[in-house]
């Protein structure tokens, strides 16, 4: 149970500086920490007690292997879910990079004044 | 590799680099070939290989990448990627009747063959992943440059 | 028949793909011609599989709980059709739109991507799959909207992109707990595990339906959330803020959030009165919010929020004259405001202006253009003969007879709201003599003008043979909500 | 047992991090504390026994440091000092987190007890995934063959994204009518 808590005090963390932070890139840094909480809290899900990594090897037993073997499915859910952040995250530093260049600034509140 | 002095950076990372480089390409393409036996697979390997490319780039500068692997070759390489993967699910369409199906014979556990398309769908996801990275950084690296060369000074890129 | 779902999602991928791949030697017209194609082709194969009862298509072969699978029933159906209709227009509107922006290859190229996306999300049953579709269409979406690269354009669609991936990350957590309480990603394995234990008020799941609602009201505009929603609808392009507030928000937003409290978590008395709070509050601010604007765009992005609280108050009524009186609305909405935005970029590119102040007597010089926009706006406000009074009327006669009497209060009060802010718009904009900027205006080209008067009169005749409509395409929809029974035997087979 | 304690141990460090990373003032050092947090959460699939996500973890770490490091390595690098909340005054984001945190914890409480997932899916595709798929890695298993179509989405999302980030950085002069389009801004 505290793992998953702290894992949610990660994700409370990273949402703080979503929103509270003005730095584009604090921001962008924020969804990272986010991005981190919500796989590892989708892998600590699937672990067994004293569990093994679901690879079968040569000297395994199948029976053994299944009665031992960590839950499959969150990490298939997580290797999607990691390369889905890599995308928003190449789209939002495309986006801090021109942001940069057109308002000369990476704060978003004087970015918002200037909007108008 | 043809070593250009001014661009890129110091020799002893350029040296770094050529020891690097084989090692990356070896273990990424190990870690796509034998994806359904050993832990890794389509994405991890893709990704290696194309960090190998965009060390090339951050040590030698985007000429001499750009001569090995252009922009234009790699996101074409990058949609050919993208359309195995469908071809792939349409002709398990055709045969087994729903969407993605695993036609292949499934072939003995341990040998390298053995897993009917799944090797078939990490090399496309490899090329995939692997090109569209790459092509992305070259975009990224381009635009840095420029925003440098408003401020007047040039950044030894 | 079942080998057609999969279609929806594959055939708009394929073409975005061929696009990039052929786009590179012909630039001009093979992007336009080949995504109006796929966008007709699609239709045409929801046209063969309308009436065929709940179909499934397990992908890889795989049983339902098991693999991923795709269920097509009167629900998804009818989001298709609004889905695939809407595009279908738009394409054809954009045909002639983009000449504005130099590069449209990469613009039809993310177009096809949100549109397989939403195919995605309307047709899939499984929770997981559910995220990664709506991460496609929104991935597709932020791009979209910050498509000019202008400075207001930057800025709004990186508001709309922060807060889009917190949407994604809520959801995902959601999704993690659910998993966990139930062991199972399969929305109709969900709902019979949680049927079976009825630990349905168990608390993780209580968190798990918090962090739906608010992910999915994030995506759906609705009010605590929707802040990124006048930026990014005002400042994308004609067709993109089109397709937003007819469509994205409703296959992204609203839909779930239907699928996941009637299909798979059971409706409760609480989460029925945060719906009906959640849109009354939508309702009167988004309408308050938009009788003070000037520029057009905002005004209906603003007016978007207000008519999607009245779907929400319409679903949280939970009644069956309730939902069929939202699931309307949804129908009706996504026609006239596609309509509406559509118009507005006609009015902007012939006279480069969306501020009312300086339009005025349009009926002279666009006549067709004004006459759909004053269609248009009828319809939003619900004026008899056109769609938006039918289903206005329902949700109020269902908040009537549930009692509500705060929420047929408020769906008054917004109708008054969104009929003076209107009228207040034919005014300035369409009537009244003709500024300097109208003048030199002629007529937008046939492309536009076309998708123009085919949503006009789509309004004219689902307004008129509203009864036709109700029995044949929501009727169905709504006995496939109310009969999660139903859902899970379909899908699982048992 | 000992997992248990050193992936405590790992999330506090994490937690420490990630504190880092908001409240430096050098943008630079920022990017490099999420870094390292990144590798500590790549190290705590290790323990999970998750091989296949710690690499895959790794890569795209490294990748995503690069990016980021090029975003930031040409531009100011301090902080901005002006006054930092502006969103909600502090009093009330803490009241509605602490709210939150308290709810959470109740409901982590009736989750799953860590350590026993409720293998009801998984059993079938290691009991069946070396007959009918006869991969050994059943996580590839469970991506390339039993829900093929979330990867098929997920290679579709990622070329979405690098279409999109092109759309943003392509360089294009928009013509000259652009300010026809602009809207007055002194009305």
């Amino acid at each position: 149970m505290t793992l998953y808590f702290l894992d949610f005090v990660l994700l409370i963390i990273g949402l703080y500086a979503l929103v509270v932070k003005r730095h584009i890139v604090k921001k962008i840094l924020g969804v990272a920490i986010m991005e981190y909480a919500v796989n590892l809290f989708l892998i600590l899900l699937g672990f067994r007690k004293a569990g093994i990594a679901p690879i079968f090897t040569k000297d395994m037993d199948i029976n053994t292997f299944i009665h031992t073997a960590v839950d499959p499915l969150p990490q298939a859910l997580v290797l999607t879910s990691i390369v889905i952040g890599l995308g928003t995250l190449a789209l939002m530093v495309a986006m801090a990079i021109r942001l940069y260049e057109r308002y000369g600034t990476f704060d978003m509140e004087e970015i918002n004044r200037l909007r108008g | 590799m043809k070593k250009n002095k001014q661009s890129g950076m110091t020799f002893i990372v350029k040296t770094i680099t050529n020891l690097i480089i084989g090692f990356m390409m070896v273990f990424g393409a190990y870690i796509v070939l034998y994806g359904h036996i050993t832990p890794g697979g389509g994405f991890p390997g893709g990704v290696m290989i194309a960090l190998a490319y965009i060390l090339i780039t951050l040590a030698y500068g985007r000429k001499v990448v750009e001569s090995m692997v252009s922009g234009i070759a790699g996101s074409i390489a990058d949609d050919f990627g993208a359309l195995v993967i469908l071809i792939l699910g349409f002709i398990g369409l055709l045969i087994g009747g729903t969407f993605l199906f695993n036609f292949l014979p499934k072939g003995t556990p341990f040998s390298l063959f053995s897993a009917g398309n799944i090797i078939l769908y990490n090399l496309a996801i490899t090329v995939k992943v692997g090109m569209s990275l790459y092509i992305v950084f070259l975009a990224l690296a381009i635009l840095q440059r420029v925003v440098t060369e408003d401020e007047t000074q040039e950044v030894r890129k | 028949m079942t080998a057609l779902l999969p279609l929806f999602t594959a055939i708009p991928v394929f073409s975005a793909i061929l696009l990039l791949l052929i786009g590179k030697f012909d630039k001009k017209n093979f992007p336009r011609i080949w995504s109006v194609l796929t966008s007709l082709s699609l239709l045409v194969i929801l046209a063969v599989i309308w009436g065929k009862g709940t179909i499934v298509h397990e992908m890889g072969g795989w049983k339902p709980p098991f693999g991923v699978v795709l269920v097509s029933d009167h629900l998804s159906r009818l989001m298709l059709l609004i889905v695939n209709a809407v595009a279908f227009l738009v394409t054809i509107y954009s045909y002639i739109y983009m000449k504005k922006y130099e590069d449209y290859l990469r613009f039809f190229t993310l177009f096809l991507f949100m549109l397989a996306g939403m195919n995605g999300v309307v047709l899939t049953g499984d929770l997981f799959n559910l995220y990664v579709f709506l991460e496609i269409a929104s991935i597709a979406s932020y791009a979209l909207v910050g498509y000019g690269v202008d400075a207001e354009e930057l800025e709004a669609s990186f508001k709309y992109l922060v807060l889009g991936v917190l949407a994604s990350i809520f959801i995902l957590f959601g999704i993690g707990m659910i998993y966990s309480v139930t062991g199972s990603v399969n929305m109709a394995d969900i709902a019979r595990f949680l049927t079976a234990n009825n630990i349905a008020d168990n608390k993780a799941v209580l968190m798990a339906v918090g962090l739906f609602i608010l992910g999915f009201g994030l995506k759906g505009g609705l009010v605590p959330f929707h802040a990124w929603l006048p930026d990014a609808h005002s400042s994308a392009p004609a067709p993109i803020s089109a397709m937003l507030s007819g469509v994205l928000i409703k296959a992204l937003g609203i839909y779930p959030l239907i699928r996941i409290f009637y299909n798979v978590i059971d409706m409760t008395p609480v989460i029925s009165t945060i719906f009906i709070v959640i849109g009354c509050i939508s309702m009167i601010v988004g309408a308050l919010m938009g009788s003070g604007q000037i520029d057009i765009k905002r005004l209906f992005a603003f007016h978007s929020v207000s008519q999607m609280g009245y779907v929400i108050v319409g679903i949280g009524l939970g009644t069956p004259l309730g939902i069929i009186g939202a699931i309307f609305h949804l129908l009706n909405h996504s026609v006239f405001k596609s309509l509406l935005f559509l118009s507005s970029g006609a009015i902007e590119n012939k006279t480069g202006t969306r501020n009312m102040k300086e339009l005025g007597g349009l009926k002279e010089y666009m006549p067709v253009t004004s006459g759909s926009a004053i269609v248009g706006s009828l319809s939003i406000s619900g004026i008899p003969p056109f769609n938006g009074f039918w289903s206005k009327l329902i949700i109020i006669l269902a908040a009537f007879q549930a009692k509500n009497m705060w929420a047929a209060a408020a769906l008054v009060l917004t109708a008054f709201l969104t009929l003076m802010c209107f009228l207040k718009f034919l005014r300035h904009a369409i009537f009244g003599e003709a500024s300097e900027r109208v003048k030199g205006a002629k007529e937008a080209s046939f492309a536009m003008v076309f998708s123009l008067v085919i949503f006009a009169v789509l309004c004219l005749l689902v307004g008129i043979f509203n009864g036709w409509v109700i029995s044949n395409i929501i009727v169905p929809a709504q006995s496939v909500i109310t009969n999660k029974l139903g859902y899970i035997s379909s899908v699982l087979g048992i | 047992m000992e997992t248990v304690i050193i992936l405590h141990l790992l999330l506090g460090f994490m937690i420490i991090g990630s504190i880092i990373t908001i409240e430096i003032k050098n943008m630079l050092s920022a990017v490099i504390a999420v870094g390292a947090v990144g590798f500590i959460v790549s190290m705590a699939f290790l323990f999970l026994g998750a091989p296949d996500i710690a690499i895959t973890q790794v890569i795209v770490e490294i990748l995503s440091l690069i990016i980021l490091i090029r975003a930031t390595i040409n531009v100011d690098n301090e902080a901005i000092e002006k006054k930092e909340e502006h969103v909600l005054s502090n009093r009330t984001t803490l009241i509605f987190v602490g709210v939150i945190l308290v709810f959470a914890w109740f409901a982590f409480h009736s989750l799953r007890p860590f350590g026993e997932p409720l293998m009801r899916i998984s059993n079938f595709y290691l009991i069946h995934g070396l007959a009918e798929v006869g991969a050994t890695n059943f996580v590839t298993s469970v991506i390339l063959d039993f829900r093929a179509y979330d990867t098929f989405g997920e290679a579709m999302v990622l070329f979405v994204s690098i279409s999109g980030a092109f759309v943003i950085l392509r360089r294009w002069k928009r013509e000259q009518h652009k300010d026809f389009l602009r809207i007055d801004k002194e009305h």
